[in-house]
């Protein structure tokens, strides 16, 4: 088997003091294949962001390694993770307080060419216009400063300066929460394009199914801090194995009348990661739970290639 | 919550720490040789070593330190140069004036400044809003000296309403004292009710703002009910906050003070210990004043955990 | 008015002030609710929904307007209220008892320094003259019926030690104590996660078959209006652009709008590999609107035409658009 | 070009929609207070400024005759216990006065600066700063300030330093906390990213971003040192009473209260026109500095 493009192992990152740690990721594991896009979606707590940020090692994860490209990331000093940036980059969800505000588009977008000593000051602007042309913006942007654009216009430019190292690996987090539906699709769309034009691989982490079902190929579920299920996009989406999967994904307002109205709604609130679940950490929520899912961790299963279900009653969620 | 107060608490002892330390480095800065200045030009040489020896100032400059800050422990502040006592004496023999000139001039900023900035920030950008706004502007910046020497020479001198300046004598009653601190007070007040106004309306702004005071008022309670019950009780813990902090102002604006109406309190005894090089003192009411402000600053902490019930770190 | 209309808004206009002009940020938004039923007023940011709601409540901030237009409200008791016409006591006597609001923001929206049993029994120590014995009991049935769990030792905790869904729980408790005939709700689940979101849609749904309430359910998402209305109204750039019941709005789209609307959005229905088809372009300012149909800049079936005003129209029966076309082709 | 304009890539608007944001210097001067207070300092500085050109007299010489005059035609503004011309020596005092509030409001924040960023942005020695900023903030500012005065002798370098002790943390603290807030924002999170170094950081962000609260701060200094520098002058305790200051000048005046009450009122009404100006003026500033920072950060 071929070495993965980006291979995420047992990935942990606790916060607070170490006598009482708090698991924000706990013992999560993935592989990114080259070119692909892989969906990350969690609810509030379910660690999504914090394990974006530690396999960037944007924050220093607790233990797990990410190997990116056959470099193990973690083992790397400070001099050659900053020269490894180059090849990783970040979308952030927020696009007012992602943008500073007393800089100019051109510095904003400039600002990792200017990082790693790459042009001169014409060239930059070179490169600076031609990206904002290529992310729908014009070139005559670039003087101009973050409040003098609306939100769907503010992303693109966090995309072109996440663009100008000219990155193998993108992880958006968010990046589509804050925008209206309609400048949301034009976002995603921009993404889909990108990812063709560049041979991206992208790890798209959201809140919203229907979000990374329409971008993704492949489906990482995460709930309070543990992998719940992971696959490949449709797989998921139509044959989901897990019932967290199955909760999140009837949950989904559709826009059709009548659709959704006696769907399975899931009983009583996630649980604090502070003192989450034994077993299971979604037994406490889950009508199928048993007796045997209070202890130990369930390991994963595969139920068809690549798609792997963390459910110790696999058998009880049919295949429909 | 317990880590908090133990966290808050281990800050207050290394302040308290660091404030003694200022304290200590600062007088050891000053030149000459305090044992020469508190002998005199007339000393000889044999009498300067032998108090060199008896103050512990032939010890090397860390002992000497240590023993410092161990007697400061206990209470003890070494020996006026000027008077013959413990500066924890002198200290308390003035402090009377002082103590009751900060809490008169408090008390009379609160009272003006608290329902007015609420007011304000209530009705922002009414007229009452802007001259509020404007008039503690123009109280913040008039020295105090200036308005204390005017109110003296016009209330007191002219129309003999107060009494111009001192103490009473020296057996004048508790009633009579406190009445010559009356126009001290509220020149003090003026000062501070300029900065509590400004505090109080711009928080009370804030907290309008917010979206509990809107289900407030979506509840169909009166707008009286609203300031008065909801919001009010939020702003209150920016305003202990700044009635805290007000307290280093109403320090320095009572050693000015007291210099314009003759007060004997601890601001008249510091300047007097400044002109006369008398360092223990300095050093002391600097102690004093600084340990005070940082007691008062937790305890304007701990009140704020009693009304606000969330967990703070 | 309609017997079975509480609500109908006619020609509302509302104004804000800043930088020394006056912009409009509703014009001439028009709409009714029946009695029972839920109105959806759905629109991307800066159309003007919960301004609207905002006007209904009489909560304004104090910059804002009403510069013309008729809110005329059914009281319980069977009277026509013309809402612009009340004094403050009066409006205020029915905030809460007769409208009711519940808020986007549950972790904002709560006083942080009163328990919630306060804050409940707040509207009753108002509202209702009881003593407090009989208030802390109307409380907790409360609260049993909003479903949070332990409600009887929930009374005395702090907004911060609850979750957002409880919290929202907690808002609609407060808001329905008082068994107010309509509800505005702005954006209640947007706050939340999509698992918590399908319990308060379904408490909510649970709340309006015993309570009989109308509601005016604000929202952006499409899927939650499907789900919970029964009539929408759809808003862009501060005007009303479309008008219908659920099920004509969604399968027999009159406006442009809404039809670019539905096909932003991705979701499972779609086939897989489709493209989604967005709207172009971005929300004019409200200061800079284009002279007639403001969607005009952004719509693929413009025409010179549209630079004429253009009022809602009818285009079927009970199914309102504002748009030259007789209709647009099915998303 | 035809293969950069992609499918998704219509832009959303030909323009971009920052509607008339005004422009700093319209909303800094939108008040005629504000125009007023800028017009009545920036005179009492020029003025101040060329003392030596505009006095109408030596400010030392003195006059056995002319002694306590009151304001007339030949000294508006009369003349002192010594004869000497009251508005001469108020200009050459203002330069003192002025000038020790102007280098105590740069010395202060430059020191502050320094204090704030390192403690701000170097989590590990945030805690033994802000506690040596709490432990320096214990003291009253005039009582350091007298302290400080006491032992280093009345100079008007050692004036304008004690001051700068005495509001620096005060400054500090404000810059510690600011950068306290951009550390944590989104875009010092996407510098790191892109592999951006600490220092660099700390210029283009976090410096950039304080800039406009450090100014407004200094303002208000400019504003304090000059109130502190007068109490301390009127306590007999500042600056050497060679080079007068206008709080020199109230404690000359003050024996005259009762006589000749101008004394006092005209350096004294210096020192408040002075600082009243200057604190509209950094009100303004920061009223015209803020919406941005509001809005965005």
């Amino acid at each position: 088997m071929t070495e993965p493009f980006i291979r995420i192992r047992n990935m942990t990152k606790t916060f607070g003091p170490s006598s009482d740690p708090v698991y924000a990721v706990n013992d999560v594991s993935f592989d990114i294949p080259k070119g692909s896009i892989t969906g990350l979606v969690g609810e509030s707590g379910s660690g999504k962001s914090t394990l974006g940020r530690s396999l960037l090692r944007l924050i220093e994860p607790t233990s797990g390694s990410t190997v990116f490209d056959g470099c193990d990331l973690n083992s790397l000093k400070a001099g050659d993770l900053r020269a490894m940036r180059q090849r990783m980059q970040m979308v952030f969800q927020d696009p007012v307080s992602s943008l500073n505000p007393r800089l100019s588009v051109e510095a904003i977008i400039a600002e990792g060419l200017v990082a790693h000593g790459i042009g001169s000051r014409r060239t930059r602007r070179d490169t600076v216009a031609s990206l904002l042309e290529e992310v729908g913006l014009t070139a005559d942007h670039m003087r101009r400063y973050p409040h003098e654009f609306s939100g769907g216009q503010r992303q693109r430019i966090g995309i072109a300066r996440a663009l100008a190292l000219e990155p193998e690996f993108i992880v958006a987090d968010e990046s589509v929460s804050a925008l209206d539906v309609s400048i949301q699709a034009q976002v995603l769309n921009l993404l889909l394009d990108l990812r063709e034009r560049r041979n991206l691989t992208m790890l798209f982490i959201a809140h919203d199914l229907s979000v990374v079902d329409y971008l993704c190929d492949q489906v990482a579920v995460m709930y309070l801090g543990r992998l719940m299920e992971i696959g490949p996009a449709a797989d998921i989406h139509e044959r989901p194995r897990h019932p967290y999967t199955l909760a999140l994904n009837s949950a989904i307002p559709m826009p059709r009348p009548g659709a959704a109205r006696n769907r399975e709604v899931l009983k009583g609130d996630i649980p604090s990661p502070m003192s989450p679940p034994s077993g299971c950490v979604f037994r406490t929520r889950c009508a199928h739970a048993r007796e045997i899912c209070a202890s130990g961790i369930p390991s994963p299963v595969e139920v068809s290639p690549g798609h792997y279900s963390h459910c110790k009653r696999i058998e009880a969620i049919g295949e429909n | 919550m317990t880590n908090y107060l133990i966290r808050r608490f281990m800050g207050m002892v290394v302040v308290t720490f660091l404030v003694l330390t200022i304290a200590f480095v600062l007088v050891r800065l000053a030149p000459g040789d305090p044992a020469a200045l508190m002998l005199g030009p007339d000393a000889t040489p044999q009498d300067v070593m032998d108090l060199r020896a008896s103050l512990g100032l032939d010890q090397p400059i860390f002992v000497q330190y240590l023993t410092f800050v161990a007697n400061a422990a206990q209470g003890d502040l070494g020996r006026s140069l000027f008077f013959d006592n413990s500066v924890t004496s002198v200290l308390a023999a003035r402090a009377e004036p002082t103590v009751f000139l900060s809490l008169f001039s408090l008390i009379f900023a609160l009272v003006i400044a608290t329902p007015i900035g609420i007011y304000a920030a209530y009705r922002r950008g009414s007229a009452l809003d802007q001259s509020a706004v404007t008039t503690a502007m123009l109280a913040a910046s008039v020295p105090s000296f200036l308005t204390g020497l005017i109110f003296q020479r016009y209330l007191a001198t002219e129309l003999g309403w107060f009494p111009a300046s001192g103490y009473g004598g020296p057996d004048a009653g508790f009633l009579d004292r406190m009445w010559h601190l009356v126009l001290p007070s509220i020149t003090l007040g003026i000062v501070n009710s300029a900065l509590i106004l400004r505090f109080t309306r711009a928080s009370m702004l804030d907290i309008l703002g917010e979206n509990y005071v809107r289900t407030a008022r979506a509840k169909g309670m009166s707008e009286r009910r609203v300031v008065l019950r909801h919001a009010l009780k939020n702003a209150g813990i920016p305003i202990i906050t700044v009635v805290g902090l007000t307290f280093a102002l109403l320090v320095a604006g009572a050693v000015v003070t007291e210099r314009v109406f003759n007060l004997p309190g601890l601001g008249s005894l510091v300047v007097n210990a400044v002109l006369r090089r008398d360092y223990p003192v300095i050093q002391g009411t600097l102690i004093v004043v600084a340990i005070l402000y940082v007691f008062i600053n937790l305890l304007t902490d701990l009140l704020y955990l009693v009304i606000d019930k969330r967990v703070r770190y | 008015m309609n017997e079975d209309t509480i609500l109908d808004v006619r020609g509302l206009n509302v104004r804000f002030r800043g930088n020394g002009r006056e912009t409009a940020a509703l014009r001439d938004v028009s709409f009714s609710i029946g009695r029972g039923r839920t109105l959806a007023l759905v629109g991307e940011s800066g159309s003007g929904k919960s301004v609207t709601s905002l006007a209904l409540m009489g909560l304004l901030p104090p910059n804002g307007r009403i510069a013309a237009g008729t809110l005329a409200y059914r009281h319980r008791d069977g009277r026509v209220l013309e809402l612009t016409e009340l004094g403050e006591a009066e409006r205020r006597r029915l905030r809460g008892v007769q409208m009711s609001m519940i808020f986007q923001e549950p972790m904002s929206s709560l006083n942080p320094l009163f328990t919630i049993g306060d804050q409940i029994g707040e509207m009753l120590f108002l509202h209702e003259s009881m003593d407090a014995a009989t208030r802390r009991k109307r409380t907790i049935e409360m609260l049993e019926l909003v479903e949070i769990p332990g409600a009887a030792r929930r009374m005395d905790s702090y907004p911060h030690e609850l979750s957002g869904g409880m919290r929202q729980r907690v808002m609609i408790a407060m808001a329905m104590i008082c068994k107010p005939s309509l509800l505005i709700a702005d954006e209640p689940t947007t706050a939340l996660d999509v698992t918590i979101q399908a319990q308060i849609l379904d408490l909510m749904r649970q709340l309006q078959k015993d309570f009989g309430m109308s509601i005016l359910f604000i929202t952006h998402d499409m899927g939650v209006v499907a789900e919970m209305a029964d009539d929408v109204a759809v808003m862009y750039a501060g005007g009303v652009v479309e008008q219908a019941s659920v099920d004509a709005l969604f399968n027999d789209t009159r406006h442009p709008y809404t039809k670019g609307l539905l096909a932003s959005i991705p979701g499972p229905w779609r086939r897989r590999g489709d493209r989604l088809v967005p709207i172009p372009g971005s929300v004019p300012p409200l200061a800079s609107l284009p002279p007639g149909c403001a969607f005009a800049p952004r719509c693929g079936y413009a025409e010179p035409r549209c630079r004429e005003p253009v009022a809602l129209t009818r285009k079927a029966p009970e199914h309102l658009a504002a748009c030259i076309l007789e209709g647009v082709e099915a998303p | 070009m035809a293969d950069t304009t992609l499918s998704s890539g219509t832009p959303e608007t030909a323009e971009p929609e920052g509607t008339g944001e005004p422009g700093f210097f319209r909303v800094l001067l939108a008040r005629r207070s504000v125009q007023v207070s800028l017009v009545v300092f920036l005179t009492i500085a020029i003025l101040c400024l060329f003392a030596s050109l505009v006095a109408p007299a030596n400010p030392d010489a003195m006059s056995v005759r002319e002694r306590l005059q009151g304001p007339s035609a030949a000294h508006w503004f009369g003349t002192d216990a010594f004869g000497r011309d009251v508005l001469s020596r108020l200009l050459y005092a203002g330069r003192s006065s002025l000038s020790i509030g102007l280098s105590v409001a740069i010395l202060s924040s430059l020191i502050g600066v320094a204090i704030g960023l390192t403690a701000g942005f170097f989590s590990r020695l945030d805690w033994p700063f802000s506690r040596l900023i709490d432990a320096m903030m214990a003291f009253p500012d005039i009582l350091m300030a007298l302290s400080l005065v006491a032992i280093f002798g009345g100079t008007l370098t050692n004036v304008v330093i004690a001051l700068s002790i005495v509001y620096a943390p005060r400054v500090a603290r404000i810059v510690r906390a600011s950068t306290m807030v951009i550390r944590e924002m989104p875009y010092v999170e996407a510098a790191r990213a892109l592999g951006t170094r600490t220092w660099r950081i700390m210029i283009t962000h976090a410096l950039r971003n304080i800039v406009s609260p450090i100014l407004v701060q200094a303002t208000f200094i400019f504003a304090y040192a000059m109130l502190a520098e007068a109490g301390l002058s009127f306590l007999g305790i500042g600056v050497d009473p060679e080079t007068p200051t206008w709080g020199i000048m109230v404690n000359e005046g003050r024996q005259y209260l009762d006589s000749a009450i101008y004394l006092i009122l005209f350096p004294g009404v210096a020192i408040s026109l002075s600082v009243l100006t200057l604190q509209i003026v950094g009100d303004a500033l920061r009223d015209a500095l803020d919406p941005h920072l509001a809005k965005e950060a």
